[in-house]
């Protein structure tokens, strides 16, 4: 963004190339450090780098990763959103239901209209949880965490009582056209869920970086304020962050319900913890202001490797999660290089 | 007929009355001065002009037409346009980002709307050449001098086509040359019609341009004369309590 | 003579339960020699978690698996590819029936619910009201229990009281609790059953929760008959601080599953359904377990 | 603390005795918001106001409220602690393993020794992950979340290797005397661990109104600058209360497990969400700077208070978890009427 | 001997040079002025003084003894007063806890060491009623005036018997009244022997106290004469690039 312009400074030199953009922020540090860690698993375990493992990795990573970019936008806009993983669970269940429903009520206009129906619920029931969160944080002016800790209960519990506990499974006529558009794979290698990933991620990123409302979103983060005195209308802003992030859950929700062909009632439990942790690890700031799309599939990816690579590296369970908790810190501590480095 | 017209205009904060009563009106194209202590509620009147509070009694008319302004965005499109004392600058932007933070330029592609950022950089360049002052368009304003984020937030009103600007001591951190430019700026603003109200304890800078001056004592409007009556003795008074009213 | 690697993935590898499996399943390897035991599953909980622990398990190329299934349609289409990729798979403790594993080892969730429920008609035939206190509200297993519990006591004297089961998500000091809080909100309450052991995993807040009653359970009226043999339930159990217990056998679970494993690695034919069998233990038998 | 002063100002008036001081914090409102729900409660159901149920609430909620203090003490620097719940689990576990060693070695030189070098012991264990947590915010500037969500993961891994998922139990010689000083009951009514949560409340109250070191604490929350410009030793203090905060957190841990006669691994696992949750509700905030103990003790009732009187309630258990969630939001919205009536 | 002395002070943060080869030195009780455009590279060289910044090249003399200034906290403690051009205050305290913030005024009870809430406000209360400052000592920072903050930041510095106070634009917000007190109280200084640097955009403030003056252009200092020897003429076309060095 920040061209270099026509009027010159005597006091002012070129920034080196690694002194600006990309290569100055917190994800590149953490993209160095999660590519020392992918060589040290493949030295670690043989079976790392096969074809097929990416190829897990690859899909087990978007699983979390969508929602990871509509945290992030929570997260740059200075909230945090704690109620992603029972969103996931919620949209899971509302599409699994109501694919279900049409079955029994034998409602099957069109082919594909029993998916459309059920994707739209889904998603619907998704972004209804995040309008909740949304006027509750931006015209109540209530605490994100406490607001989202509070939806992160209910939405749980309605799951609870719509299930009774038991899971359900996507049924019906559609049925192999729903698994093919959230387990399948393009020319057999490509997770589609890692198609959505990157499409998501580019939208995210031009409308971060070259739309009006992107800068809205950063400039709230930074400084509430200045936003609302320059006649931002931060209210609604916020509102959309939060129910993009919700959707961006139950996007996700449905495409791990695909690929699992069910929908457990405890489907991601305590994933709000990861996901953030990946926004964060990614160089989201939970003080607002800083973040970005990349950032959030590098945290992920970082995330994922670990558990993945400490599996198959044998390494004993009760360790690994010890290992876990140590990587992340040391991967965040790469990026202290950074603030040493550009002073 | 008045440009804006306040009537009884009071506010409370708990128990501290920042304003009591504070009635005056402004013309178009007149630049008026609002002086008075630390704490004498001139900040408070500029929030309440521009939207961020709403008074606990009095009215408030602005352009014959409206009784309410019931929120900043709302000022920015009647036509006020503020200098906030504490600049609502957004730390993580760069100085053009900023300035048009808001009301940024966009490039229509299909149905989207793209951000033109080489051209808002350069309005920007221009902004800040025509203060003289020394301040990188692309920079972020976070590790900007305390000058320069008072240019930037200076630059932002020149935008629009403002009918009122509200400026908060503009020119408390800025350098000796933009002081000069900023004067000469309300001057240009005067001659196009354009309403000023400057907030400032420099008394020399306020009798430059000002044509009347209103001063505030503890949060009543203890005068409101032309300048051409009165005398910097005669407001320096005023301020500090000397002289009870006039 | 060929040495495997047999993965056992528990549902969670935070409920001790588990561990006896695991146990269970190294003496057995150890024994057997030429096998590895394998113990890793997700640290909560978590159908996902699991899924992708067993498609990590067949990239490492495991030679066998046995699976404590977390949620049915989600483990089946996992075993079905680690079928397909000649990993020999069995359940244990939690079944997948139509997905292709080989056998289930394991306890049947319904009858262990119904021996729960025949207990307390033994213990306590004059009947009342009961509550219920189970672990995560997802589990299926646990559901199996309740309803084996209800339908053994159906057409009995005994009565279920509203708010129950409460569900304690496995965490102990809750399941304590929530035998506090069950006794207060029915003070009429003639029995609390918990489908597991969770609050007899804390004995001495379970003796604290007792002896606020410790009349009532002495003599008969106030009855309780708790799931799950660990050594520390049988002491409460000796001392008089609960009726009776019925439990699984986790060890033999372990044992059983590297057994099985093994025949089907060497092609030999293996029943579909082992039942490993419920321990039904009173104050007359509890020494026999407790040696 | 803010005294009137003899100064007069013509245009200052009095402050009404709502409008400052404990009255207009948002513990006040919450506390309103608590003694509605205690009416409701008490009116579906008879026996949520006996003594039993008023002793096993006061139990239940001092199991979380003195972690609760030491986590408000971090939330007003403007951090977060997520490693609280594996630390309370790991001071359990190191206690009780500590117990069982000195069992096994024989090793009684006085009566109280066991006890006394377990506890050691166990606090001795809290306090190094808050040192941990303290030096790596502090001194390597590490985000808080990221740092305390990885010991989150190091310390519960550790619990687990060192116990191999099996529960502890505290025994040996002094085995009754550490049931006496955890679970035992002052003239047989009020738990030792209220009267423990009473002091330390008393104590933190003190020390953040009444001495240097708190000023600094909420300094540092609202302007960490400002408290490192005016030569406040901000890195000390930071780490201070990661400290403080994860020896709170130890004594819990002991508490719990004396109660429960056992530590298990999973001790208080996801117990940090409640924990931060109690002290937000209780009026701490997340951005830093506003914080206290009588809030924090509130806080952690009202959740308790809900918890308990729903099951007491009767509430059928699959709606519980969505009340509990509903009812979160609806006490920290009476908040709202502070703000609104106070400008 | 010098009180101060910088030799071949330089500061960089990446691209930017905000101080290039800057050498002085200041006597005690001596009152310097220094002066710049905006970004010029002032409070970049008060940061480096008062201990925030550690000189990219260069070094820094304090008393004769101390060859750097590692943190404010050295600093203070080297009896180095700082007046910081964002003030520095904790919104949530109160006037008189940020005076006091670090140093606070204790009571000991047997081991322990309570505050002395009153005897605080008191002492604050004081230190405005001699700035003639409409300030509250017990009012939180949060609701207060921007000159009402400034008041506060300037109070801090008299708690202590520093030898070298540093004022960055300490008059930028404050009223008439209270800029006549500030100078007064810059007079009283340095008859008591404490030298001070003042930075300041108003030409007339400087001429009225300082002895010398510093002119900074885009991080190089262009001049260092006595007041007696220049004129505000001279300076502002210092300032503006006008004229190049003196
Ligand atoms: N949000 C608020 N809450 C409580 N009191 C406030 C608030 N805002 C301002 N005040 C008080 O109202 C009075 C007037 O403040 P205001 O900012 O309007 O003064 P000012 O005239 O702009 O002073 P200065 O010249 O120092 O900028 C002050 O006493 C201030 O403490
Ligand atoms: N932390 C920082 N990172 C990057 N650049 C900085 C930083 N701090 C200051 N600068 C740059 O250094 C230059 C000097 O800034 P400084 O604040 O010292 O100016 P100043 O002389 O005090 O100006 P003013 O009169 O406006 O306060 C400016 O161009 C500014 O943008
Ligand atoms: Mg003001
Ligand atoms: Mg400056």
């Amino acid at each position: 963004m920040a061209q270099t312009h026509a009027q010159t400074f005597t006091n002012v030199g070129q920034t080196r190339f690694w002194q600006h953009g990309f290569l100055a922020s917190q994800s590149a540090y953490v993209l160095a450090a999660l590519i020392v860690l992918i060589v040290i698993m493949s030295m670690l375990s043989p079976n790392f780098l096969t074809g097929g493992n990416i190829s897990n990795i690859t899909r087990n990573f978007s699983f979390i990763a969508i929602a990871t970019l509509g945290m992030t936008l929570v997260i740059i806009t200075g909230g945090i959103d704690l109620s992603v993983g029972s969103t996931i669970a919620l949209s899971a269940t509302v599409t699994s239901l109501v694919m279900n429903a049409l079955l029994g009520a034998n409602f099957y206009p069109f082919p594909g209209s029993a998916l459309l129906i059920s994707l739209v619920a889904g998603l619907g029931s998704a972004a209804l949880v995040g309008l909740f969160n949304g006027l509750a944080i931006a015209k109540l002016k209530l605490s994100p965490f406490v607001t989202t800790l509070g939806t992160l209960s209910m939405v749980r519990g309605l799951v609870y009582v719509a299930t009774q506990g038991r899971g359900t499974f996507p049924a019906g006529p559609d049925k192999d056209m729903f698994l093919a558009i959230t387990a399948g794979k393009l020319f057999d290698v490509l997770p589609v869920s890692f198609l959505y990933l990157i499409i998501c991620a580019v939208v995210m990123w031009v409308a971060l970086n070259h739309t009006a409302w992107g800068k809205h979103v950063f400039a709230i983060g930074s400084n509430e304020n200045a936003g609302r005195l320059t006649g931002v209308n931060v209210d609604r802003v916020k509102i959309q962050v939060y129910v993009l992030c919700s959707l961006a859950a139950g996007v996700n929700g449905i495409i791990i319900s695909g690929w699992l062909g069910s929908a457990p009632a405890n489907l991601a439990t305590a994933y709000e913890l990861t996901i953030i942790a990946a926004a964060v690890i990614g160089g989201a700031n939970l003080a607002g202001g800083v973040g970005g799309a990349a950032g959030a599939i590098i945290g992920c990816i970082l995330i994922e490797v670990i558990r993945n690579g400490l599996v198959l590296a044998r390494v004993d369970p009760y360790w690994q999660q010890t290992l876990v908790g140590a990587i992340i810190v040391a991967a965040v501590l790469v990026d202290r290089l950074r603030s040493s480095r550009n002073g | 007929m008045a440009l804006l017209e306040l009537k009884g205009v009071t506010k409370e904060f708990g128990a501290i009355r920042a304003l009591s009563d504070v009635s005056f009106s402004i013309q178009p194209g007149e630049v008026v001065g609002l002086m008075g202590d630390n704490g004498a509620g001139k900040s408070t009147l500029v929030k309440i002009i521009s939207g961020i509070y709403q008074p606990t009694a009095g009215s408030l008319e602005f352009d014959g037409t409206h009784a309410q302004v019931g929120s900043p965005g709302e000022a920015r499109r009647l036509g006020i346009e503020t200098v906030y004392q504490d600049l609502a600058l957004a730390d993580n932007l760069t100085a053009a980002e900023n300035i048009f933070l808001g009301r940024e330029m966009k490039r229509q592609v299909g149905p989207f709307r793209f951000l033109r950022h080489s051209a808002m950089n350069a309005r920007a360049a221009e902004l800040f050449a025509e203060l003289k002052s020394e301040t990188r368009a692309g920079d972020y304003v976070r590790q900007m001098s305390g000058g320069q984020r008072q240019a930037v937030a200076i630059a932002r009103t020149r935008l629009s086509d403002a009918k009122l600007i509200l400026m908060d001591e503009p020119t408390a951190a800025i350098s000796v040359r933009q002081v000069a430019e900023v004067l000469n700026l309300i001057h240009r603003l005067k001659e196009a019609g354009i309403a000023v109200i400057l907030i400032s304890h420099r008394m020399p800078d306020v009798f430059a341009v000002c044509e009347r001056v209103i001063v505030m004592r503890r949060g009543t409007k203890v005068a409101d004369k032309a300048i051409a009556h009165s005398s910097p003795e005669e407001v320096t008074a005023l301020i500090t309590g000397a002289k009870e009213a006039a | 003579q060929e040495s495997y690697t047999f993965a056992v993935v528990p549902k969670a590898m935070n409920n001790p339960f588990f561990d006896l499996a695991r146990d269970g399943c190294e003496a057995r390897a150890a024994e057997l020699g030429n096998v590895t035991c394998m113990y890793i599953g997700p640290v909560e909980h978590e159908a996902t978690t699991q899924a992708q622990i067993i498609e990590d398990l067949i990239t490492q190329g495991v030679d066998g698996l046995a699976i404590s299934v977390s949620d049915i349609a989600a483990a089946t289409t996992v075993i079905d590819r680690a079928t397909a990729a000649g990993i020999a798979v069995i359940t244990f403790d939690s079944d997948a029936p139509d997905s292709t594993r080989t056998a289930y080892v394991g306890t049947d969730n319904k009858l262990f619910g119904e021996d729960l429920g025949k207990l307390l008609l033994q213990v306590a035939p004059d009947g009342g009201t009961y509550g219920m206190i189970s672990g995560g509200a997802a589990a299926p297993n646990l559901a199996l229990r309740v309803d084996g519990v209800r339908e053994a006591l159906a057409g009995s004297a005994w009565t279920e009281v509203p708010g129950s089961p409460t569900f304690s998500n496995d965490d102990i000091a809750l399941a304590v609790q929530q035998m506090g809080d069950l006794k207060t909100a029915n003070p009429d309450l003639k029995a609390i059953v918990p489908v597991g052991g969770w609050p007899m995993f804390a004995p001495d807040g379970w003796k604290n929760f007792v002896d606020q009653y410790k009349a009532d359970v002495d003599s008969g009226a106030f009855a309780l008959v708790v799931a799950d043999t660990l050594p520390q339930q049988l002491q409460l159990l000796k001392e008089g601080y609960a009726h009776g217990l019925v439990g699984q056998r986790p060890y033999e679970m372990g044992q059983k599953a590297m057994d099985t494993l093994l025949a089907i690695k060497k092609g030999e034919t293996v029943d579909e359904i082992i039942y490993t069998g419920n321990d039904v233990v009173t104050a007359e038998n509890v020494d026999e377990f407790l040696k």
